[in-house]
């Protein structure tokens, strides 16, 4: 018996290590009008608008973590949160969710944007390089496991890379902004 | 005997081999520049003495084996020495060995005296041109002396003919190598290293160059052109590109540039006049006078531009370019912006 | 050669001694007496499976490469596969067969047996190296098979292939591949070493020792003083990638030219260490084939190591492109030269041999004559990438291709077909089919220049290397399309040579003792050889041993036959010198090499590793050294203190 | 090798030692093997800090001096263990189990100071070795040179456990003999070590 699992165990390992290598580089776009509406309510007309995956596919790919990373800087996020420390902009390396971690939340940020100065990137930004930014930004806390964050990277040495920064645990605040948590 | 017409066929196609590949774009024995010419004169110097030695050896060995060849098998003939045939052979080894000394003197003087005449050509106020390499296209900028002057453009390098231009290399990536074989040799842009290459274009042409160090997926679509043209014709490229395009005037022109400033374009590209700066990806201020897209891999036409836009993956799988799906009157309307920015 | 004393006559070894002989030297078979072997040519024989192996999965690689290259803008292989390909390529080549078969195989089976003695020195240490090597190929393919094959070329120039360029772990898995490979080879280098100054058969002086022999004790001094520095650079990217230190990284005092100095300070010898065996081999094929002894021993001898010497000073010939300052490269530039004196030494000398014996056309002489014609032309194009404006033309460009393909397929893959031919009787027992011989060759030789001779004009032309696709425009597609044709017969000729092995094992000729009629000790015992190599230890009376052996040649006698008691002999003239007593078979060294392989590959995915696995490696080594009480009193009352 | 019914004459090879030192043995002969192997990483890593050291203006960069404390009682230490060093070699190629089992002793005491220093040494260096090169390539080197240390140490107790408590025979006198020839090349790697990295910085 144990012999299967430890084929079983194997077997995982090697899958774990496919999806971390995976380089995607054609996303068939789902939709023309890249981003949805804000979701103000589970209510809606019609059927129920499917919302989006929770799960961000890039999550697992080192790869995809790595342009998100390029792209947090080449997009000026760095601008206002720095890399991650903050400045005009919210930290993103602490435990502090204002709108939430789950990469839906995050998504939503960067689609919509929010007040005191995060603008609304949507339609700037295609559908392909936001999840990428979103699996990143999620790397700066440590969220995802430690062969998938990047690695020190060729410049000026900021912070430890998001490979060496231990885990966050953000509380579960799926709550709405402004209302408090229970 | 079989080796004997083996052997005579390869010296033929050999022959064969160096004038096919003589002419052509991109060769390196189709010298256009004062260095790439130095370079095929030392070239062909040394590849007659090597064809010169490989046939000699050869025909020792030809006339070794065939002379003492026998159909005895192995065992039947006893193991035999000749000392007297030794000592005479001695003496012809000693004079190949010696000779082969000489020859290789002959090449590395040879190869010393051309290294330094392609190496010190200079002049006053050369044209200068910072080359930099990023992942899979080169970012060209010309340097003046007020900062308005400067030129930035991408994979498209005019130079005055007849006159030396130097060519500062660096990376902001990975190793790339700039390497324009009808012009000069290769030279590597590396990070943290400022290399300078000192060319000069003898005839006028258009010449292409290709990255020739691997680095990363699209290393086999990193091309770029030297544009060899007169003096005059280089100052008058060099001013249409520090000029601002006139903002467009058409009804179509003005809705392509909207959709340029509300699309994804904004985020990467930079087109000077309508207060876009993005730095990820190439200058887009004079696509239109440029010879080629997406670094020397697409002819510049309409056709190539709007596949180009919607969908970069299929052509240069990897590349930082990501699908852009565009509705289609507002693709319509880019592309004819885009053809006004001359 | 001065014995102790020539005392009794040699009565007939008798039936028993020899049963005895085989107990004691005879490891255990069965499945895991497998992992117990400590013979050497077991161990011999597994290195070389296992580089061949290696390199057939390394030619469906480069058969790949030629698909994809066979047309314009193919789309046989994307960009991502097809550079996992091409690194997998060069890495199998490099460091899984050509350095493992050409000196580790080759010397592992033959210099115990070439030198006179019954197994190689440290015989648990040559088992442990085999298999680490293993693990290390293991390694790098079961990478390839779940995507994570590395992609930066098989030098893996940093930055690309640093932590910022090459997320996951691709790069990581070629780095600690290479420190297995290197382990082992190193491992191997000191055996070779002290089995060739010390293991000799009396009598079997410095200048005694056949060329082969000398070949691959200079190469293993190679490995010795270049592999550590692709351990150091290997090492340096695995902490760059996995524990943020900065050696690489140019914004923070780092340098990335340091990286090609590191790698090519041992890349270049690397390359000399896969050439000289070649020269050993057919120094030995031409002397049995042209049925002389080789003419110019010194001049061929002082050439290898004067080739050793050089090639140590140009590795800086990689990087004429990187703007090194003019007067370093003519430095380089003249010491590139100097190395073809040496080569052009042996080439001729070699000649001589042919011109003035009595060549015979067997199918390992075919594949040593091969070597004049491939490898010289290699060697000459070698001289022009050796001045410095001729490289920055064609340096990484096709033209590279075809000339490190001339030189090495040249003179290692030929030499070591031929050398196959030539020592498979003695493995096996039986003689390898000629005819199927002779197809193999021309088969092979006209693939072969089919395939790289074009390249060169491809190089000419611009095309430069490790392109995934070219555009149509370019015209470079017919030469291209010729190349991949010429990989055909190439294949096929690989194909003929592994049903010659098949075949030949049940219908071959049987061999007998020296079917070749060849001069060197290993033909003087049967073939293949007995668990304890020689019935009586042989001694040697010229540097022919078995051309010059007297009618009477003195055997050695009075060496314990109740253990693995061996004779070790002084460094200048082979004098017996004292008795030592090799280990018994054991499975520790392939628990060791487990344990090795689980702290190699645990550091990659996390370095808090480190500590606790190099702890389980050291109690492994502890148990591997701790004393077994039984020998030790056996030994200890029969030992002799030196006077 | 001439016919096998004639006899031959017999090289009697009995009589010749089982138990020999210096560079007649083998075991002499793979530990310098050994010590060509890792002298030669030594020499190439120390001209990786040299070569690093023309990157720079300044060194150390943005880092102080590592301070001499440390680092000189560890060089010191080790440079006067080569006095009971010799004394061991020399009693184990002489037999003397007694003498030997106390040399021993002594050497596995000394590597256990001399690590427990090392210990302190690491904070000493001022600096940390993700800081930037000059700090990667100082921890690195001290940090091989400690790999060795330790290793060196580990042998010296598993020989001492070996002499006292397993059956005594020339073989292990062979052992502590090449053993204590590691431990010069410890200290003469530990010689370079010190010098490049507590003076390098202050000369440069």
């Amino acid at each position: 018996m144990s012999k299967r699992r430890h084929i079983v165990v194997l077997a995982a390992l090697l899958l774990a290590g496919c999806a971390r290598e995976q380089r995607n580089f054609r996303e068939a776009t789902p939709s023309n009008e890249t981003g949805e509406g804000v979701q103000m309510s589970d209510i809606a007309p019609g059927h129920s608008a499917e919302r989006k995956p929770n799960a961000n596919p890039y999550e697992d790919s080192a790869y995809s973590v790595s342009q998100g990373k390029q792209l947090y800087e080449m997009y000026n996020c760095v601008g206002c949160h720095a890399h991650g420390g903050g400045g005009i902009g919210p930290p993103l390396l602490d435990a502090k969710w204002i709108y939430g971690s789950e990469p839906q939340n995050i998504y939503e940020t960067i689609v919509e944007g929010r007040p005191n100065g995060m603008p609304s990137f949507r339609g700037k930004i295609p559908e392909s390089q936001l999840w990428e930014i979103v699996a990143y930004v999620r790397a700066m806390s440590g969220q995802l496991p430690k062969d998938v964050s990047p690695g020190r990277e060729d410049h000026m040495y900021a912070k430890r890379p998001e490979a060496s920064t231990p885990k966050e645990h953000p509380p579960q605040t799926n709550v709405p902004p402004g209302q408090k948590e229970k | 005997m079989k080796r004997r017409s083996s052997f005579w066929l390869v010296v033929l196609c050999c022959g064969l081999a160096c004038l096919v590949s003589c002419h052509g774009n991109q060769s390196a024995l189709d010298s256009k520049g004062l260095q790439a010419a130095r370079i095929e004169r030392l070239w062909w110097l040394m590849f007659s003495i090597v064809v010169a030695v490989y046939l000699v050896v050869l025909g020792w060995f030809g006339t070794a084996v065939l002379r003492s060849r026998t159909r005895q098998s192995v065992q039947e003939i006893p193991p035999q020495v000749n000392v007297e045939a030794d000592r005479r052979m001695t003496v012809v080894v000693a004079w190949a060995i010696g000779l082969t000394v000489v020859l290789l003197f002959v090449m590395l003087t040879a190869s010393v005296r051309t290294g330094h005449a392609i190496a010190n050509l200079s002049s006053k106020n050369p044209v200068t041109i910072d080359v930099i390499g990023h992942q899979w296209w080169w970012e060209v900028r010309y340097e003046a002396t007020q900062a308005d002057q400067t030129v930035v453009t991408a994979n498209e390098i005019h130079v005055p003919v007849g006159q030396p231009v130097v060519i500062k290399t660096s990376s902001v990536d990975v190793i790339h190598s700039f390497w324009a074989p009808n012009l000069h040799g290769k030279r590597d842009l590396i990070p943290g290293y400022q290399n300078a290459v000192w060319l000069q274009a003898d005839q006028p042409g258009t010449y292409r160059g290709q990255c020739a160090e691997f680095c990363g997926h699209q290393h086999a679509h990193m091309a770029f052109f030297v544009v060899a043209e007169p003096l005059e014709k280089f100052n008058a490229w060099l001013a249409q590109q520090v000029s601002t395009p006139a903002p467009p005037s058409d009804q179509v022109s003005k809705q392509g540039e909207q959709v340029f400033l509300s699309h994804t374009c904004v985020m990467c590209h930079t087109v000077r006049g309508n207060g876009s700066g993005g730095k990820l990806g190439p200058d887009l201020t004079h696509i239109a006078s440029r010879m080629t897209i997406a670094a020397g891999t697409l002819p510049n036409n309409r056709g190539n531009l709007a596949g180009w836009i919607l969908d970069s993956q299929s052509i240069k799988p990897g590349n930082k370019m990501p699908p852009n799906p565009l509705k289609p009157d507002d693709l319509n309307a880019l592309l004819e912006y885009l053809e006004t920015l001359k | 050669m001065t014995p102790t004393e020539q005392s009794a006559v040699a009565s007939a070894p008798d039936i028993d001694r020899l049963a005895n002989l085989e107990r004691i030297w005879k490891d255990p078979s069965g499945f895991w007496g497998w992992f117990t072997h400590v013979n050497h040519r077991s161990i011999g024989k597994r290195y070389m499976v296992t580089a061949f192996a290696f390199f057939l999965a390394g030619g469906v690689l480069a058969a790949l490469m030629r698909i994809q290259l066979s047309r314009p803008e193919n789309h046989f292989l994307g960009p991502d596969l097809y550079n996992q390909i091409f690194t997998t390529h060069g890495s199998t080549m490099m460091f899984l067969f050509a350095v493992p078969m050409m000196f580790e195989a080759l010397s592992v089976y033959l210099v115990p047996l070439m030198v006179g003695n019954r197994n190689i020195c440290f015989p648990r240490l040559n088992a442990y190296s085999y298999y680490v090597y293993l693990a290390g190929g293991l390694l790098l393919y079961a990478g390839l098979f779940i995507n994570t094959g590395p992609d930066a070329g098989w030098f893996a120039y940093v930055p690309l292939s640093g932590p910022d360029f090459t997320p996951g772990k691709r790069s990581d898995i070629w780095a600690q591949m290479i420190t297995f490979t290197e382990l082992s080879a190193l491992a191997v280098a000191v055996e070779v070493i002290i089995t060739t100054f010390k293991l000799r058969a009396p009598g079997m002086s410095l200048n005694r020792i056949p060329l082969f022999v000398w070949a691959q004790a200079i190469v293993a001094f190679m490995v010795i003083f270049a592999m550590p520095a692709v351990m150091l650079s290997s090492t340096m990217l695995l902490m760059d990638r996995t524990v943020n230190t900065h050696f690489f990284n140019p914004a923070e005092g780092g340098d990335a030219i340091l990286y090609q100095h590191l790698f090519w300070f041992f890349g270049h010898p690397e390359v000399y260490i896969i050439f000289i065996p070649g020269t050993g081999i057919v120094s030995t094929i031409i002397s049995t084939f042209s049925r002389r002894r080789i003419f110019g021993y010194t001049a061929i001898l002082l050439s290898m190591v004067g080739t050793a010497f050089v090639g140590f000073g140009l590795w800086v010939h990689h990087m004429f492109a990187t703007g090194l300052p003019q007067m370093g490269e003519s430095f380089f530039t003249a010491a590139s030269l100097m190395v073809v004196i040496a080569s052009g030494t042996q080439v001729f000398c070699w000649l001589v041999t042919m011109w003035t014996g009595k060549v015979v056309l067997k199918t390992p002489m075919l594949f040593a004559l091969a070597f004049f014609f491939v490898f010289v032309m290699g060697g000459l194009t070698g001289v022009l990438m050796a001045s410095v404006p001729v490289d920055l033309q064609i340096h990484d460009t096709f033209f590279i291709v075809a000339h490190f393909h001339y030189v090495l397929i040249g003179g290692a893959v030929f030499p070591l077909f031929g050398a196959l031919y030539y020592w498979m009787p003695k493995i096996t027992g039986r003689m390898l089919s000629e005819t199927a011989g002779k197809w193999h060759f021309w088969l092979f030789f006209i693939g072969f220049n089919m395939t790289f001779f074009p390249m060169h004009i491809l190089g000419l032309r611009g095309m430069p290397r490790r392109v995934y696709t070219y555009s149509s425009s370019m015209h470079w597609a017919s030469l291209n399309m010729l190349a991949s044709a010429g990989a055909v017969f190439m294949t096929a000729a690989v194909l003929i040579f592994i049903a010659n092995f098949f075949w030949h094992q049940k219908k071959g000729e049987l061999a007998g003792n020296n079917p070749w009629g060849a001069a060197t000790l290993e033909w003087a015992t049967s073939s293949p050889p007995p668990v304890y190599n020689f019935a009586e230890l042989p001694t040697v009376n010229g540097r022919d041993a078995l051309w010059d052996a007297l009618p009477n040649q003195p055997i050695v006698e009075g060496l314990d036959e109740d253990c693995r008691q061996v004779l070790v002999t002084r460094v200048m003239d082979a004098d017996p010198d004292h008795r030592d007593e090799f280990p018994e078979a054991t499975p520790i060294p392939f628990i060791a090499a487990i344990a090795t392989s689980g702290f190699f590959i645990s550091t990659i995915f996390t370095a808090k590793a480190f500590f606790p696995t190099i702890i389980v490696v050291g109690i492994v080594l502890l148990i591997w050294y701790w004393p077994r009480r039984q020998p030790s009193l056996r030994r200890k009352e029969r030992e002799i203190w030196e006077h | 090798m001439g016919t096998l019914n004639q006899p031959r004459p017999l090289l009697d090879v009995s009589r010749t030692p089982t138990v020999v030192f210096g560079h007649r043995s083998i075991i002499w002969w793979g530990q310098s093997g050994l010590m060509a192997i890792e002298g030669t990483m030594f020499a190439i890593f120390i001209a990786t800090y040299f070569f690093l050291r023309t990157r720079e203006t300044d060194w150390p960069p943005g880092f102080d001096l590592p301070a001499l404390k440390w680092g000189s009682i560890n060089l010191a230490l080790l440079v006067l263990s080569a006095v009971p060093n010799q004394w061991l070699k020399k009693k184990s190629e002489q037999g003397e189990l007694g003498a030997v089992r106390i040399g021993l002793i002594a050497m596995s005491l000394i590597g256990i100071v001399n690590c427990a220093i090392r210990a302190f040494e690491f904070p000493s260096l001022n600096c940390v070795w993700d800081g930037n090169a000059y700090g990667s390539v100082t921890w690195t080197l001290l940090g091989f040179h400690t790999f060795h240390l330790v290793t060196d140490t580990c042998d010296t107790l598993v020989l001492t456990v070996i002499m006292f408590f397993t059956p005594i025979e020339g073989r292990r006198f062979e052992d502590v003999s090449v053993n204590a020839l590691y431990w010069y090349f410890i200290i003469i790697t530990f010689i370079a070590t010190y010098l490049v990295i507590y003076w390098a910085p202050r000369w440069l």
